[in-house]
């Protein structure tokens, strides 16, 4: 089917991964592919001290009183939690690492298109990540991870400035990650490689760039305004300085919601070239998902207002927002009605990426629901800032995001380090992180329905049942996490060589060998096949 | 490569419309003493306008040069009008009923 | 004291305003239509992965690449079915922030880390609020720091309270008990001790708690009114150096720039704190600011004193 | 995917293409794409701003009034014109470029960097004939007239709004410098002249941003 197959090179040859040992080689690197293992390498630390602080909040609640750390201390946790998880986890997750590493190779170029850029983001991104460390080191933050003024420009004693200082620089390079991407999907595509047979990974890859490029600016303006207010007394939110703390939401959120598809977006990727791999069918309704990625990256900057129903902004406004988040929902749910429809009449396998896209596609529903409950304002008057909103965005976030960047883990794992991970674990740790995630976020809509606020130490003791509950789905959770660190470390020693096209997946990627070697492609790849050209791959096969 | 060079003349041209403008703007405020949001910021899209079309080369360039400007107008406006959306009619929904029939009260 | 449980469903908090069976109806519509999705996609997920499991390598399933008529009717389906939510909810939430004729008015003031009120009447408490059954409740509430939020679940409402800036709510209790009171807006460390009851009594027993012999807050604002000098400008008769207040609670005041504004409890905060941004026609800007001099508290009670004499004049000849 | 394999056509010998390139038209659409996106980063950068000055604007108009007629027109509209001057060589020092004049270019840059310096050092005088009056917002603050913390407000948008604007200027003298010891070197032509055109439009577009600061903080 392919001339590059032909060419592929023993692999006792050079790839990216054996070409240089030394230091410099990896952290002067321009290769994309090694930048991506950076920030594999780099995010996890992040989750997995993100995942600790979540760790001593559902500790915490166990019991009603607030007796196991001080309120202080609870607060630093979960603002910590939620910043690190945020700005060092999320918005990175599946772009820098999954999509740095397999966007030019699904375009079929040889690099990205600005490798030293490639590289200063990652750099950024340590540095504000160490501006973040250093925030925690120093006693912590307590603002929550939404800053909001004037508790967090005037009132708060914690280290509100180092924080802030840290998702400014990293979201320096959550901007550069999508203006490489956006110039390389422009201009580097191999001949043949037109819009109409771009990987739906890329389409919303395309889709998050865009967001990155409008939305992250405006965050990274107003946490500057929000440092000169904190100190040297520049006012532009504090009331007792003539401003508006709601002119600060609004442009928190401006970037902020948008973010949230920042996050999401990329996953949806994931999942679009799982369920069309392992249903062995082209996807359903091509342009359609491509599409809503578009749409959603568009219609998601009108609709941050819903985060601001009963903070004291115009009902009016309100109104338009909340019209506009109904209208954000559809797109999303265009999305879950054409892969369900891609396995229509498939061949449907259970590897470990398929379990994690089916979890993704029920959780991310789930999530999706629960939102269009939020967008309706009358409920949201009763619902806003209660653990209904903290559930809600869990579901979307971890159910959505963390399933798809671990789904896009197992199924690239071979592409990347070129080894097999081992399947039962894998399919064990799946099914354990879906249980555990059920257990620990869906009593938290039956708390939140019931009245209990978010950010709470301690709280009256009717709630107590579903706090534990929760704990204890969150330490099944946990184990579902350590699972997957111990088994990808093993299998980069021990695993199965993997071949270059294990799935019998299409697309670019799985022409070349695993790992790749260095420029990606040997022969410079020319496209004349369909995307996802499953049926053509057999009539072929039927051929021979 | 083969791209639009544009002639010295041109760019003396604009640079004296830029110059006019400049002056206008200042002489309505400082001799006329118009103090005019409208005229001010009429006269800086115009020569935003300029810079971006001519000394920017956007006008000889590539579609693509052209959607980013056009982007970058529209997430400008999407900003400013959805936010002042808030404020404008932050308010409205607070008069009781009927308030509006007690007239205008003269001290 | 024991706060009032739901006993017949207990995953529904007690329902005790006008407004709260009206959002659990909503929600309960909402919670119908995302379970049957969700049940659909679910149930649809789990059929194709069944049938259509793959029973060997060469399976050859059919290449299909999509049908419009297929997205259309899920593109827009589900977009009428939600905008009718879009309709209902929307109308619900406005009769919950508009405003309400003849209400009782409740003043609150939130700080860190405790709930002040305010009635009319004269008590004051902290961290409560007695209120009777089945009268409509109007709430004037401030931040004397950092953003709060004054929720009650039970009546289904919560609303910002900000600093520098009045915000207000419409509520009716229907039942009597007691509830909490939560801080829902993140305030700080002690966030989760902002917490209260709200006692919502009969009619008779209330008034029986409100006749407990406390000044009023006209009286105090009164006080306040001479001993802060405003009286010596804003004289009843209009002939002051400061315009008069009979009566203009409520109205449309011309100021010097032409504009007309609407002198509601916003209007009255900022001309005490901030007397030269709103000068009325043909009187001199000759008012000190009192920024940092008077409470929140004392503002309240103060515009309560100039709201109550619109009241006195009701009837007799207006002052002009 | 193709019997027809494309064989590998890495330019390595063209001079300036960087490996992950095709050929220098590839490089050149690339690196201007790259700078517009970057440009469209930086008017959402303003524009956070933009949004905080219409709001207040709208909030306090009085007190903004007062506050701008505290600024300096006519040093304003100096460096505006100093700007646009510099906008004007910046746009020359291109076009040397392309047509491959080189003392023309090094000329026009070593102009670019000589206005931007000078509007620096206006801005300079500026700021510190406004912390001399105590008009730096903040602790030392002080306004004598009425509502000093509505002005206040003006005073803080405009050091955050000409100060994130003077360090773009910065900046941009920074890269000056670097296409200056380049353009000695020779190393622009008509062949290659990318950094050069990148360079001139984050200056045009720092240009664009003063267009619109002046009127709205000295004018109106």
């Amino acid at each position: 089917m392919s001339a590059t197959h032909e060419a592929t090179p023993p692999t006792s040859e050079l790839n990216y991964l054996n070409n240089g040992w030394t230091w410099q080689s990896w952290l002067l690197t321009g290769d994309h592919k090694r930048i991506a293992m950076l920030y594999v390498i780099s995010i996890t630390v992040f989750f997995a001290l993100g995942g600790l602080f979540a760790g001593a909040v559902r500790l915490e609640l166990i019991t009603p009183q607030g007796d196991m750390m001080d309120a202080e201390t609870y607060n630093k946790m979960f603002t910590m939690h939620g910043v690190i998880m945020v700005f060092f986890f999320l918005i990175p997750s599946v772009p820098a690492t999954i999509g740095n590493f397999l966007i030019p190779i699904m375009v079929g170029a040889r690099d990205l298109a600005f490798p030293k850029i490639n590289l200063l983001s990652w750099y950024l991104y340590v540095i504000g990540g160490f501006c973040g460390l250093y925030a925690a080191a120093v006693g912590g933050v307590d603002t929550g991870w939404t800053f909001y003024t004037p508790y967090s420009s005037t009132y708060s004693n914690s280290a509100v400035i180092a924080t802030a200082m840290g998702a400014f620089v990293a979201g320096f390079s959550s901007i550069l990650t999508g203006l490489n991407f956006i110039v390389t999907i422009h201009k580097m595509r191999a001949p043949g490689m037109t819009w109409g047979r771009l990987p739906l990974f890329v389409w919303a890859h395309y889709a998050t760039s865009l967001i990155q490029l409008l939305g992250t600016p405006v965050i990274a303006i107003t946490l500057v305004l929000l440092m000169l207010e904190r100190a040297f007394r520049i006012g532009f939110f504090d009331p007792a300085l003539g401003g508006d703390p709601v002119l600060f939401q609004h442009l928190f959120w401006f970037y902020s919601h948008p973010a949230v598809y920042i996050m999401i977006l990329p996953g949806m990727g994931v999942i679009s070239e799982i369920i069309t791999c392992f249903s062995k069918k082209h996807v359903f309704g091509y342009h359609f998902v491509a599409g809503s990625s578009l749409a959603i990256a568009i219609l998601g900057f009108f609709v941050w207002g819903h985060h601001m129903f009963t903070a004291g902004q115009s009902t009016y406004a309100g109104m338009v927002f909340s019209l506009i988040t109904f209208a954000v929902a559809v797109p999303s749910a265009v999305k879950i009605f054409n892969w369900t429809a891609t396995m229509y009449k498939g061949s449907v396998s259970y590897e470990t990426p398929m379990l994690y896209a089916m979890g993704f596609i029920g959780l991310f529903t789930i999530g999706g629901v629960t939102g269009v409950m939020l967008a309706t304002m009358a409920i949201d008057l009763h619902l806003h800032d209660t653990y209904f909103v903290v559930a809600h965005f869990h579901y979307v976030m971890v159910g959505g995001m963390v399933m798809a960047y671990m789904g896009g883990m197992h199924f690239w794992w071979p592409k990347m380090t070129g080894r097999m991970y081992p399947e039962h674990w894998a399919k064990l740790s799946a099914g354990l992180v879906f249980i555990g995630f059920n257990l620990t976020f869906f009593p938290q809509f039956i708390v939140g329905y019931l009245g209990m606020p978010r950010r709470y130490h301690a709280y009256p003791e009717e709630f107590q049942v579903f706090q534990v509950l929760s704990t204890a789905g969150a330490s099944v959770l946990g184990v579902g996490y350590l699972l997957p660190l111990i088994y990808f470390t093993w299998s980069i020693f021990k695993g199965e060589k993997a071949p270059p096209n294990p799935y019998n997946a299409k697309g670019l990627e799985w022409t070349v060998p695993s790992p790749p070697p260095t420029e990606n492609f040997r022969i410079m790849p020319v496209v004349n096949e369909e995307v996802y050209a499953y049926a053509e791959q057999h009539e072929e096969k039927a051929l021979v | 490569m083969e791209h639009h060079v544009s002639s010295t003349r041109l760019y003396f041209g604009i640079f004296a419309t830029l110059m006019v403008c400049t002056f206008l703007t200042v002489f309505v405020r400082m001799n006329l003493g118009i103090k005019s949001i409208g005229i001010a910021l009429s006269i800086a899209v115009v020569k935003a306008t300029l810079v971006i079309l001519y000394f920017m080369h956007v006008k000889y360039s590539h579609v693509l040069t052209k959607l980013a400007v056009w982007i970058a107008v529209v997430f400008l406006g999407i900003l400013l009008v959805m936010l002042s959306m808030d404020y404008a009619s932050r308010d409205w929904q607070y008069h009781e009923p009927g308030w509006e029939k007690q007239g205008v009260l003269k001290n | 004291m024991r706060i009032s449980m739901n006993k017949t469903l207990p995953l529904l908090p007690e329902s005790a305003s006008d407004i709260a069976p009206e959002i659990d109806l909503l929600m309960l519509a909402e919670t119908a239509f995302s379970i049957f999705f969700t049940g659909l996609i679910f149930l649809v997920v789990a059929y194709f992965a069944i049938k259509y499991r793959r029973k060997s390598e060469a399976d050859t399933p059919p290449h299909i690449h999509g049908s419009l008529m297929l997205e259309l009717a899920w593109t827009f389906i589900p977009f009428v079915m939600i905008l009718g939510f879009f309709v209902w909810g929307t109308n619900v939430y406005f009769r919950a922030y508009s405003a309400q004729p003849n209400a009782m008015e409740i003043f609150v003031t939130g700080k860190q880390w405790m709930w002040k009120v305010q009635h009319p009447e004269g008590p004051r408490e902290i961290n409560e609020l007695h209120v009777p059954v089945g009268r409509t409740l109007k709430f004037t509430m401030i931040s004397e720091d950092v953003l709060h939020s004054y929720y009650i679940p039970a009546f289904r409402m919560k609303k910002d309270v900000l600093p520098g800036r009045y915000t207000y709510f419409w509520i009716t209790p229907t039942k009597v008990g007691s509830y909490h009171l939560f801080c829902a807006e993140y305030c700080g460390t002690q966030h989760s001790g902002m917490i209260g009851t709200v006692h919502v009594m009969e009619q008779s027993e209330y008034e029986k708690w409100v006749s407990g012999g406390d000044e009023s807050m006209t009286a105090r604002g009164e006080q306040l009114f001479s001993q802060y000098g405003c009286v010596t400008c804003h004289l009843a008769d209009g002939k002051g150096r400061g315009p008069s207040l009979v009566g203009v609670y409520n109205s449309m005041v011309k100021l010097q720039s032409g504009v007309v504004v609407k002198a509601d409890e916003s209007y009255f905060r900022e001309s005490i704190l901030n007397p030269r941004a709103k000068i009325v026609e043909k009187y001199q800007a000759v008012m000190p600011t009192f920024q940092g001099q008077i409470s929140e508290e004392g503002l309240l009670q103060i515009i309560a004193y100039i709201k109550s004499l619109e009241k006195e004049e009701e009837g007799g000849t207006p002052q002009q | 995917m193709s019997e027809h394999a494309a064989i590998a056509h890495h330019h390595h010998s063209e001079e300036h293409v960087a490996h992950q390139f095709d050929n220098a038209l590839q490089q050149y659409e690339s690196g201007n794409l790259g700078m517009w996106l970057f440009l469209l980063t930086e008017v959402m950068f303003f524009g956070g701003m933009f949004g905080a000055y219409t709001i207040y604007r709208a909030w306090y108009p009085e007190a903004f009034e007062i506050a701008s007629s505290a600024t300096n027109i006519p040093l304003g509209a100096f460096n505006t014109v100093v700007l646009i001057v510099s906008s004007l060589t910046m746009a020359l020092a291109v076009q040397s470029a392309q047509l491959g004049k080189t003392k023309r270019l090094v000329w026009n840059i070593i102009l670019t960097m000589v206005f931007g310096t000078a509007f620096l050092v206006v801005k300079y005088f500026e700021y510190s004939e406004k912390i001399g009056h105590h008009h730096f917002p903040g602790s030392s603050f002080v306004w004598e007239t009425p509502a000093p913390r509505e002005v206040q407000i003006l005073f803080c948008l405009y050091f955050a709004m000409t100060g994130m604007h003077a360090l773009h200027m910065i900046v941009g003298l920074g890269i000056m410098t670097w296409l200056l010891v380049n353009a000695i070197k020779g190393v622009y032509g008509p062949k290659y002249y990318n950094p050069v055109e990148v360079s001139g439009l984050y200056w045009h577009f720092v240009d664009i941003v003063w267009i619109f600061l002046f009127p709205m903080l000295y004018l109106i």
